[in-house]
């Protein structure tokens, strides 16, 4: 049948239906203009999603993201001071490390990675607040535009976040698609035990594969932090249940081996804009949630391929 | 009494069942046979109710019925007896036995341990089975488990007053000589009460047991024959369309092996599963390890491919002796093993041929992590033209390729990655002949190529005939050894007589 | 009490005040209408106004709520008239959900904001400037943003200063100890600026009593439910030792006075901020000994009303002096001897506010350290 | 043999000698902990915790997962209270039938997550999550996001009168537990749940019907979260949106730190009582012995992931995801 072949286009055939359907409604949606300014501001949100996506194609699940992108924006923020543009790569490989450590206790210690990962991201919690001595930081202007002002400017009308975005999909996509780690992941998610018996360290793949979820948690709260120039342990709040939901929309299924980067990046834009569109259709402001979760439930039965998905639990 | 006409099944890009007729009579045995594919297990689905037909119609006693799921065809007197994975293993043994019919040991809700305990005796009973039905399941052994399977299905002649219909879906598979006759024993006696309907791969028990048997082939009945008229070699004629190799073996191809030894087993043992096995395996030899389940089989060949420390002795592979042992250790010594469970740990489906033939040595078309897919691909091809792997392409699916196919693509990913040593672990299994034979061809071609295999064999006839080398195993001790050189094979009793 | 006297009488000036007020306004909508389109961003005669907030379950964000609400119906406009944002404690969906404003209406917007964190104020109040859109901010800035940098378009920004109103709550406290014996204090989201400041408040009231110990200060992020197990805890840990309990707003002391009542406590002094409806029963009551009320109604109808205002031309932010682009907010106490006079005027009948007198009840330029 | 027995038998009580070493730490610590009255209030902040994640044990024992819990829990404590309110406001009137009826909304919430999980073929955690969403924005609609008082002194008696040092919802919560306890152990679909957790396809094809034991899950879940729910009030005597605030996260901890597998078939209520007792000790013992707040996220962390590590049978698990 036909719809077979069409089944692994739904991600973004949902994402254009809804654009237009928000567009016929109010044509201003539909400026470029909007367009690229909606795209922008959710890079930081699709930067954590693609992080999830790696574990969540494995089969597991990061809760830490959230609370990683909170210590990196405190952390940014600390180290700006000192280290300039060096707190970038403090942030991302705090980040990792600490990715890399629920990976440990996820492989080898057995503890599922739903309660792992909320664990090391109660660590990391602690660990942002007490960095921040409970407060919220600010970035120095000039310290901040010296450093990082690269990430937050406009070239051509195009906000820089999304060139940050499209060379981290890039990126994501390559390495899902043409490196062995990206082969060993889908391996892993998709058949583990045949994975381990052709001699692949499942092991070290699923802990770098936290490793790159946390990495990328941390680069998004540095894109938020520098954003908004400056830090706080709760500044990320509200991330992760969004985070989460654009991976799932995507296409990328919690039972792993099916999905990747590219569905992530149509899943953040589809919440990003059924987001927009409660204002758009003007939904009553205590009904918004409401609808949110509706009509999430409506998109994920449209996007996921059951076709992939041996038991449905 | 049971019958099914012109039933016809789609699957997306399958035809699985073209216009089918079956009949089983009162207290009649139906044989049925046919290769991988050929529509056995669906037209099994069919009937007991876990597919709905797309077209034909099935009766029973002349009432048209059309099941919509596996427990109306109960109801109607339809039990299968699956493979002993079919068990529930964190449930108990009489839990498994009464599993959907809890609700008649029920009383106000609540459930009576003590009845249902009773009523799961008097079921194994029947299959002659000692256990306390209040065993984890996991706990027993895999024959164990299959006589459950068909306890459990015996239910059915207390819950249903009229007619049987019992299907056998490879009960004998996992079961000693004098369990197979126990439970050969077990379905004549029964068919005073049932009509069964036996599905296995070993032709010589269809055709002991059967009165008819049903030969299957491209989703079609091709033939139905008595048990006086039948003919092995006829039926497999049938079966695969061309007649089968006197040489099913390939024993005419079996050459000496070569003197440098692979691995080498020095008195290793290993708690509770192995003890004191010595063992030399060389260049270009096929050693078997035979012995029944839970033997030590298996447990020997973990610890050849590395995953398992033995306690004691010493473990040789090519000349270094072996000290770490970890899952990856065996892949690193060019070990590579085709396991039982192919479609768990021999390919992963969900990805595609060329995927599934580097998994194991992706190191070789990649630099500094990135792969050189190109390469990948035109290694697959070449193996795929080498073994002739039936795939439209390098891109299909492992997951949709026929059971040998599959196999051949798991041998290509270690061949390919140079593997030396090769563990095969019921390499047949659940394949059809003309797949064994093509199994078969490539043993032989392996060890020309210099290649070492330890093999645990589906049967003993196909451990008899590949093998250079055999040991016989039980409880984890060495029995015997025989030399298989040509001409000068044992016999089976021979190996029977050592296992048991 | 004279805090709440003197407050409503600065109330019924403004109200006497008002119609003068209108017919100015009224004035300046047709001067502004005067202008035509060529004035563009000059003045937008029909802006949406929007509030963007944390959250529906607090009913201190009601109260804000209310009072937009009540600012939109003064304009004859229905309730629904104002877009809510609800950013559920989300930074990033403020921010986002702004923008997706700002291009809906083309930046014809008058948005009143509490931006969640201090940070984020400064990405949404450029988004608004550029879009030429007009907003004004409640609570959250950073301290190097303000108004006067951005000409007319950052209209106002209001805040509290919690410290000064927190020590006197706290005194009331102490001295409801006798002066002696052991305070625990229950904290908001540790990050949050008033969190921050009515703990320091707490601790410079101390410094004037020796005999008190702060036992313990724990964050107990505005939940009842959390405040409930924290109090739990503290009961366990020091007992008879706790003598009286601050909290830092009135949702914290529900979960407080629970925790009390679970063990059988009565008579415990508590002391509590923010004077919600359900706050100032439990003063006049006597279950609290004193509150806070900084009349979130008017913040959130003046806060949507400066914006609104300033979008439509009725005055020129930039004209106007630093003391009316920064301030803060009017607080005010209530203790038992004045909650159920409190309760008639402020609650059971809610006044009507003039919403062009924009710093009547304000309290003064916002001073940075 | 004798060995692979005590292995058995130290995996099965893990989690109950975790729980011991937590208490005897803490007395050690600060020897207040270790008090009637101190255990009370563990009971009393453990009590709505543990009806949610019971309800959810029995979800996760099917080897899927609920995490509409939030929602519910909020949905079934505001219509509890509307209904409450609305037909007298005390237990001595009519106004007791708010309380079957929040069952009643907890259990028909509980059916349509499980009708989204099935008829939609979306996976649970996908279904319950965005369910979840429904749940808490229904019940901001519903209350505009004011805050219902609940005053009656009847039904605060749950938190306010003490039998034998504890106050009655702590005896209605173990109530319930037995309940879970006989469900899971004596009926059919308690049974059930362990069949379908251990082996789907094969209890489908054992002629158990699947889907109706997973949407009787789910009901049964949402039954059990409605309680939780109604304790959650008692406790507070407060219904709003928020009642179901932080409730997912705090059930699962407790349901995986008490042994239960997440990949189902494994555990039951008596592991899950002995999670939430965990995680409630924790934090209670965290403040009690005066650890600064901001730590206490990842104590409590660090401290789920060694109860964990010390209750998980190793040697049944292949792999962990």
């Amino acid at each position: 049948m036909d719809f077979e072949r069409i089944k692994p286009h739904l991600p973004w055939i949902t994402l254009l239906a809804l654009v237009a359907l928000v567009g016929i409604s109010d044509t201003n949606f539909l400026r470029p203009q909007n367009l690229i300014s909606m795209a922008a501001d959710i890079v930081p949100l699709f930067i954590m999603a693609m992080g999830m996506t790696f574990v969540i194609y494995i089969g597991g699940i990061d809760l830490s993201a959230q609370s990683m992108a909170n210590m990196t924006t405190v952390i940014a923020t600390v180290a700006l001071a000192s280290f300039g543009i060096g707190a970038a790569l403090i942030c991302i490989a705090i980040g990792a490390i600490m990715g890399a450590i629920s990976g440990f206790v996820t492989t080898k210690l057995l503890v599922p990675s739903f309660v792992s990962t909320l664990a090391i991201g109660g660590v990391v919690f602690s660990i942002g607040q007490w960095l921040s001595g409970q407060r919220a930081l600010y970035m120095d202007a000039t310290l901040r535009d010296n450093a990082f002002g690269w990430m937050v400017g406009n070239t051509a009308g195009i906000p820089h976040e999304i060139f940050i975005g499209t060379v981290l999909v890039l990126a994501g996509w390559f390495l899902q698609t043409r490196t062995t780690f990206g082969r060993a992941l889908k391996a892993i998610g998709a058949g583990e035990p045949a994975a381990a018996a052709s001699g692949i360290n499942v092991t070290r793949i699923k802990i770098m594969a936290f490793a790159l979820s946390g990495g990328l948690a941390a680069i998004a709260g540095l894109l938020f932090a520098v954003k908004l120039s400056g830090g706080s342990p709760t500044i990320a709040n509200g991330f992760l249940l969004p985070a989460i939901v654009a991976v799932l929309v995507g296409g990328t299924p919690l039972t792993g081996g099916v999905g990747g980067v590219i569905n992530t990046m149509i899943g953040t834009l589809i919440v990003a804009v059924i987001r927009s569109s409660m204002l758009y259709f003007e939904i009553d402001a205590t009904r918004q949630q409401m609808v949110f979760g509706i009509i999430l439930i409506v998109a994920i039965a449209a996007t996921i391929d059951r076709s992939k998905l041996r038991v449905v639990k | 009494m049971y019958e099914l006409k012109a039933i016809d099944k789609k699957f997306p890009g399958v035809h699985a069942l073209k216009a089918v007729d079956f009949k089983i009579g009162r207290g009649e045995i139906v044989g049925l046979v046919g290769e991988n594919g050929a529509g056995k297990s669906t037209l099994m689905k069919v009937i007991y109710g876990a597919y709905k037909p797309d077209g034909g119609t099935v009766t029973i006693d002349g009432t048209a019925v059309r099941f919509q799921n596996p427990r109306q065809a109960m109801d109607h007197g339809i039990g299968m007896v699956f493979q002993e994975q079919s068990l529930i293993t964190n449930l108990t043994v009489m839990e498994n036995i009464f599993l959907g019919f809890e609700q008649q040991f029920v009383k106000f809700g609540v459930i009576n341990w003590k009845t249902m305990a009773a009523a799961a005796k008097a079921q194994l009973a029947k299959v002659k089975l000692d256990i306390d039905p209040a065993t984890i399941t996991a706990n027993l052994s895999f024959a164990q488990r299959q006589l459950v399977e068909l306890a459990k299905v015996l239910t059915l002649e207390e819950r249903i007053d009229g007619d049987l219909v019992i299907l056998l879906d490879e009960p004998t598979s996992v079961l000693a000589k004098e369990e197979v006759e126990l439970l050969f024993k077990l379905v004549r006696e029964l068919t005073n009460r049932a009509s069964f309907i036996f599905v296995s791969h070993r032709m010589d028990e269809v055709l002991e047991l059967s009165d008819r048997v049903y030969v299957m082939k491209d989703g079609a009945v091709v033939d139905v024959v008595t048990r006086d008229a039948a003919n092995i070699d006829a039926i497999q004629h049938k079966m695969v369309g061309r007649d089968i190799d006197k040489e099913y073996y390939r024993e005419q191809w079996q050459k000496p092996y070569g003197d440098e030894v692979l691995v080498s087993f020095g008195n290793v043992s290993l708690n509770g599963r192995y003890k004191d096995i010595s063992f030399d395996l060389h260049r270009g030899e096929v050693l078997c390890l035979v012995g029944t389940e839970g033997s030590g089989r298996e447990a020997i060949l973990r610890t050849v491919f590395g995953l398992d420390k033995p306690d004691t002795g010493t473990v040789t592979i090519k000349g270094e002796p072996v000290t770490r042992f970890h899952a990856r250790g065996g892949v690193e010594r060019g070990i590579g093993y085709v396991p039982r469970e192919r479609k768990v740990e021999g390919i992963v489906a969900g990805m595609n041929v060329y995927e599934n033939m580097t998994l194991s040595q992706m190191g070789n078309y990649a630099s500094g992590g990135v792969l050189r897919i190109s390469e990948e691909k035109d290694m697959a091809r070449s193996w795929i033209d080498r073994l002739g792997i039936k795939t439209p392409n390098v891109y299909k699916d492992c997951g949709g390729l026929s059971g040998g196919n599959q196999q051949k693509v798991v041998l290509a990913k270690w061949r390919s990655g140079g593997s030396d040593i090769i563990l095969l672990d019921h390499p047949t299994r659940g394949l059809d002949i003309g797949a064994k034979e093509d199994v078969y061809d490539m043993v032989r071609e392996m060890c020309d190529d210099g290649v070492g295999i330890i093999l645990v064999a589906d049967t003993l006839e196909e451990a008899i005939g590949l093998s250079h080398s055999i040991l016989v195993l039980k409880d984890g001790e060495m029995q015997k050894r025989f030399d298989g050189t040509p001409g000068d094979k044992p016999s089976l009793y021979d190996l029977v007589h050592h296992m048991i | 009490m004279s805090f709440i006297k003197k407050f409503i009488e600065q109330e019924t000036i403004n109200r006497r005040n008002f119609l003068f007020a209108s017919a100015a306004g009224m004035g300046s909508f047709a001067a502004a209408g005067m202008f035509g389109p060529g004035m563009a961003r000059a003045a937008i005669t029909d802006p949406t106004v929007a509030w963007s907030y944390r959250n529906r379950t607090n009913p201190y964000w009601n109260e804000i709520v209310s009072g937009g609400e009540a600012f939109v119906e003064s304009l004859g406009k229905e309730k629904d008239f104002l877009t809510h944002l609800i950013n559920e404690g989300s930074s990033e969906k403020s921010l986002a959900d702004v923008k997706a404003l700002l291009s809906k209406t083309n930046g014809d917007l008058a948005l009143a904001i509490d931006t969640n964190d201090a940070p984020n104020a400064r990405p949404v109040v450029e988004a608004c400037v550029e879009a030429g859109a007009y907003v004004s901010t409640l609570w959250n800035k950073t301290d190097d943003l303000h108004p006067w940098d951005f000409g007319d378009n950052y209209v106002s920004h209001m805040s509290w200063s919690d410290e000064g109103p927190a020590e006197q709550t706290a005194r009331i406290l102490l001295d409801a100890m006798g002066g002696k014996g052991g305070v625990v204090h229950l904290g908001g989201i540790a990050s949050n600026n008033p969190a921050i400041e009515r703990l320091n408040g707490l601790n410079n009231a101390l410094k004037d009593y020796p005999d008190v110990e702060l036992l313990a200060a724990e964050p107990a992020d505005w939940d009842t439910q959390k405040a409930n197990q924290v109090m739990s805890a503290f009961l366990t840990r020091y007992g008879d030792e706790i003598t009286g309990v601050h909290c830092a707003n009135d949702t914290i002391a529900y979960g407080v006075l629970e925790a009390l009542r679970a063990e059988g406590i009565e008579g415990m002094p508590v002391v509590s901020y923010d004077g919600n409806p359900q706050a100032v029963d439990l003063v006049a009551k006597g279950d609290i000994l004193a509150t806070v009320f900084t009349n979130p109604h008017w913040g959130g109808g003046i806060t949507a009303s400066l914006a609104y205002h300033a979008a439509t031309g009725h005055f020129k932010p930039s004209e106007e002096p630093n003391e009316h682009r920064e301030f803060y907010g009017p607080t005010i106490f209530i203790t038992p001897e004045d909650a159920t006079r409190f309760k008639a005027d402020y609650i059971d009948n809610v006044p009507t506010y003039d919403w062009t007198d924009f710093w009547g009840p304000s309290n003064g330029q916002i001073m940075y350290n | 043999m004798n060995s692979f027995l005590t292995r058995d038998i130290l995996v099965k009580w893990a989690p109950l000698l975790v729980l011991l070493v937590l208490i005897v730490f803490f007395a050690a610590m600060e020897p207040r902990f270790f008090s009637v009255r101190n255990f009370a209030r563990i009971g009393i902040s453990s009590a709505p915790a543990l009806m949610v994640a019971i309800g959810v044990t029995f979800i996760i024992i099917m080897g899927s997962i609920d995490l509409s819990m939030e929602g519910t829990v909020s949905v079934c404590a505001v219509l509890f209270a509307f209904a409450f309110l609305a037909m007298g406001g005390t237990l001595a009137s009519i106004a007791w039938l708010a309380l079957p009826l929040a069952l009643l909304v907890g259990a028909v919430i509980g059916l349509i997550n499980g009708l989204i999980h099935i008829r939609l073929k979306i996976p649970s955690f996908m279904a319950s999550l965005a369910m979840g969403f429904v749940g808490t924005g229904f019940a901001l609609l519903l209350t505009g996001g004011d805050r219902i008082r609940i005053e009656d002194e009847a039904f605060r008696a749950l938190l306010t009168t003490r039998w034998f040092n504890f106050p009655i919802m702590v005896y209605v919560a173990l109530l319930f537990t037995f309940i879970a306890w006989f469900i899971q152990s004596r009926t059919t679909l308690g049974r059930n749940f362990y069949a379908v957790g251990g082996g789907e396809e094969l209890a489908h094809a054992s002629g158990l019907n699947v889907n109706r034991v997973r949407v009787l899950g789910f009901m049964l879940a949402g039954i059990f979260y409605a309680v939780g729910a109604l304790l959650a009030v008692g406790r507070i005597g407060i219904a709003e949106t928020a009642t179901g605030n932080n409730f997912m996260f705090v059930a699962i901890t407790s349901v995986v730190v008490g042994g239960t597998a997440l990949w189902g078939g494994i555990g039951g209520v008596w592991n899950t009582l002995i999670g939430v007792l965990i995680v409630n000790v924790i934090n209670n013992g965290m403040v009690v012995i005066g650890l600064p707040g901001y730590v206490q996220d990842g104590v409590l962390g660090a401290l789920v992931i060694i109860a964990v590590v010390l209750s998980t049978d190793r040697k049944s698990v292949s792999f962990v995801k």
